[in-house]
């Protein structure tokens, strides 16, 4: 069944909210965040107004119902990404804090001195940087996959880098620049046969396509609440059980132990050994909330509705001259998520001009400075789409671009 | 709020055609800054003679506010004195910082860019120049929290 | 000005919703975690509702209000705890997370093998945890000051084991099983004497005291949202600028960054430094509204408040035949905190009993065990106090609690 | 829900005069189970003859909950088998989870604890013994996610 973004618009409270100068919001700044369903913001209210108490340790009514509705979310999740046990489930503070534990903990106690790790061109910072830092650390390796011109993995090259010293393989599910969806399936295969561990970054790909941990077989999987409708604050880290169990902890504080001395610990188990502290109860309560919504559009019609828009916008956007789009230029494998730039107009002065026909795109180097310097530019634009959005905005992002350099030109006089 | 606020016709005209661009032959200081979430660079060249900037131009990439501010810089800094250029810097701070400021008037179209308040993102695309040369003048004494 | 707790209960809603069996809620595990007042649920609700955006990338409207929000909040931070500078404030996932995050930044990069870190027997775990994991990284010594037979801070003894070996001294502002308050000003002066550095685990103490770091001029401090009426999922590290420019990085990712390249990273700038990835935007920025709330009731009030109910609590408490209660017995340099044991009933049943007549109390070894075998026990039940708990509900606790060894008694037959 | 739901009369008549308790001369076989939040201990000894329980004892500390099972505990196996055993194991599980089990009313005083169900942070005290036991039944085959 199609989605009716019309009628999705409509659970948003925040498009009524920000009608200005007669316009709707167009939001296109998914990829950086997304835009809270009313079930989700009321989910967090009602749970403080009328349930709310610690987690895990209280006898009480309030607390015993907090448990019963966090560990329920920890199922939710579970369920969704078809973890084979509901313990491989870490709630975290979103994608970068659980690739930082993956670091921490896997990649301190398995990853050494001439050890690689291999990565994709394209990644984020936040799939890069703990990994420079173990680099710093411990005198692993990082290794990066070539890009093929068409701006996909060179799976020749991954081929090719695969060895016996490969130990991890961290990848992005899709890149969050230029809207490539990565075969983690083929991936997951290639690197289990050298042995290496595979972590996907799926901080995009998730909330646009779903995940099946065990069909793709990955031994790690991040990603964030608040880019699939969720709250801020709350991430997601899927492990396998034993890796889980045979790492030492992350966070050290209350529920990740079992018993503590004044000489030492011993650590809980599974969820628990990696939450260390009061977690993001609220927060982790109303993202299974999401989760239902997205469950309830049905992620097949998710994808249908995602190849719909790339489909149109590729057609829209790469027919518009002076555009230069980064990024795969066919719809098959890739997001709706287009990285560009309009003639030589800066893109900070672009989202300025469309934030002023309340377009929200965004203009930077979207944390992935590295391939900046590979595409050979500063910064892009960016629009990237979700379930909310109708093709018509595309239309909307056209015509607003067009008037870009208009407005720039004009003001010349 | 308008956008003509941000794009004040003399900004985008500063922006089109930046006064001082470009490298000098000889100078006596040279400083470079970056913005990294935008990926704007900018160098600046000095020339002083008897303690007055007797030349300043710029080089650089970034968005409308950035050169355009670069460029009214350039203009409002020749002939001033190592101590009037402090000053400056401090004014222009303040304009940016919203706050009233009767002497930019006098700098070239610096007070174009009291507009520029109304968007707070952009605040540091226009103090990119100013900052950098803030950089390089040691004892410019604006502080920050 | 005396606070009216019936009236602050009215700003809560649990309070109305939470009415069983015609009683009305006594919630006394505000050690744990506070219950949520309105304005607070509706600052997340609005934020989302009406002006939800991601923080420091977004050129566009939304995007620069939230941004707004979300460094505002952080002065509210920095001026409730009298910071020098605001960008010394770090925001965290909870107390928990900002102790980890010293020691893996100021613990790694200052404290090596045989350096020492001086601790209380009274820590939570979440302020001993990290220190023992920091102790297997490196080497360190954890050393305990010893307890007075009242349960303070032995002073003398605290004087004796600080040398020149002392590169740590981690203590909690007020414990969280005895309600004891350390002198915090002395222990910096003390600390700051043998150029050890003092972190305040301030978790129970700024939410009913308040706190000044440049009074105290202690070097770290450490406290939870949720605990201060505040949202889950949301903490402050208050670090000194000398040393938060001289440690390295926390977690790597988005934000914290300056340039990135294949190869390397360079930090951005405080307080981003120790911010990667997304933060929680819409509990921070709820958590400012729990801090004006509080600061609307007036921390003078509170702390009267506190102390008042202190006393008619020793004094209730004590009196009750059979009671043992753990921690000092004189309200001076004390919370409105108390760990007992009632009879030889089991706290898990004087939990259970009590949670029937809409009691909540905790019960097992508050995050402390270490401490309950000092104390000589298994568990104990504990009741806290905050702004909403009156009196008299400490007199329904005493009430209550002679009702649990009759139910007991009387199932006998 | 009632409280009497969780202390039913035979439950804290198990607590106060819990059967079975205290170390036997010898045994042979010897468990110990800890539940850290708490901290309850427990210790059960078995005396097996012909693979029958011939004995069952306990020690320890806890809640009313844990002791009480724990009593019932030993009085449901005595006489058993260890097949037999792993079958009461199972029985037992299931009855806290909240699903129907005939066979429970067989085993002790075991069905009382079927109110402690409406108490899901007690459950895990009403297991205590259980599970113990359960770790020195290797091939007890009950599963947890
Ligand atoms: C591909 C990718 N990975 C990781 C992240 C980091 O997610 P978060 O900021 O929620 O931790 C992002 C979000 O910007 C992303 O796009
Ligand atoms: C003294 C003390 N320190 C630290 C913590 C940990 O706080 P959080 O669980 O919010 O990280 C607590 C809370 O239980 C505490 O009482």
């Amino acid at each position: 069944m199609a989605l009716d973004p019309r009628q999705i618009k409509a659970d948003f409270p925040i498009f009524a909210a920000q009608v200005r100068n007669g316009r709707e919001l167009v939001y296109l700044d998914n990829g950086a965040t997304t835009q809270k369903p009313r079930v989700v913001i009321d989910a967090e209210r009602d749970f403080y107004s009328s349930e709310y108490g610690t987690v895990h340790r209280g006898i009480y009514h309030l607390s015993a119902m907090a448990t019963g509705l966090y560990e329920a979310a920890r199922e939710t999740v579970a369920d969704f990404v078809n973890a084979r046990l509901t313990k491989e489930i870490i709630f975290t503070r979103g994608a970068t804090d659980s690739i930082n534990l993956v670091a921490r903990t896997f990649g301190d106690r398995f990853i050494g001195k001439g050890d690689e790790i291999i990565l994709s061109e394209f990644e984020h910072h936040s799939n890069m940087v703990p990994w420079l830092m173990l680099q710093e650390r411990t005198g692993a390796r990082l290794v990066y996959v070539r890009s093929t011109p068409d701006w996909r993995l060179d799976m020749t090259d991954l081929r090719s880098k695969l060895s016996s010293r490969t130990k991890l393989v961290a990848i992005t599910g899709m890149s969050n620049v230029l809207g490539t969806i990565n075969d983690i399936d083929m991936i997951c295969q290639l690197a289990h046969e050298h042995s290496a561990r595979v972590l996907v970054d799926g901080a995009q790909l998730v909330p646009h396509f779903g995940f099946d941990v065990r069909a793709t077989d990955c031994d790690f999987l991040a990603f964030s609440s608040h880019k699939m409708l969720g709250p801020t604050g709350v991430g997601v880290l899927y492990l396998k059980e034993e890796i889980g169990a045979a790492v030492p902890p992350y966070l050290g504080g209350g529920d990740m132990i079992e018993y503590v001395r004044y000489d030492g610990f011993t650590t809980n188990e599974l969820p628990y050994k990696f939450e260390a502290g009061t977690p993001n109860i609220a927060g982790v309560i109303a993202f299974a909330k999401a989760i239902e919504y997205l469950q309830g559009l049905g992620i097949e019609n998710i994808i249908a509705h995602e190849r719909e828009v790339t489909e149109y916008a590729l057609d829209r956007l790469l027919s518009l001259e002076g555009i230069e789009i980064y990024g795969p230029k066919t719809p098959d494998k890739r997001g709706a998520l287009f990285s560009f730039n309009y003639k030589d107009i800066h893109s900070h002065d672009v989202a300025s001009i469309l934030d002023f026909a309340n377009i929200a795109v965004r203009a930077g180097h979207h944390c992935a400075q590295p391939l900046m310097q590979r595409l050979g530019v500063n910064s892009t634009a960016r629009a990237s789409f979700y379930v909310y959005n109708q093709k018509e905005e595309i239309d909307i992002l056209r015509e607003s671009l067009k008037q870009c350099e208009r407005f720039l030109k004009h003001a010349v006089g | 709020m308008q956008l003509d606020d941000l794009y004040r016709e003399v900004i985008v005209d500063h922006y089109n055609r930046p006064r001082n661009f470009g490298r000098p032959e000889k100078w006596d200081i040279m400083v470079e800054g970056k913005n990294p979430v935008c990926g704007d660079e900018i160098v600046i060249y000095l020339t002083v003679k008897d303690d007055v900037v007797s030349e300043c131009r710029f080089e650089g990439k970034g968005c409308t506010i950035s050169i355009a501010s670069a460029s009214v810089m350039t203009e409002s800094l020749i002939g001033k004195s190592l101590g009037e250029i402090r000053l400056v810097l401090s004014d222009f701070n303040r304009l940016l910082r919203g706050e009233v400021c009767q002497r930019c008037e006098q700098y070239s179209d610096a007070i174009a860019f009291q507009g520029v308040t109304k968007f707070p993102v952009r605040v540091k695309c226009a103090l990119l120049a100013w900052k950098t040369l803030e950089g390089a003048i040691p004892d410019s004494g604006t502080h920050q929290a």
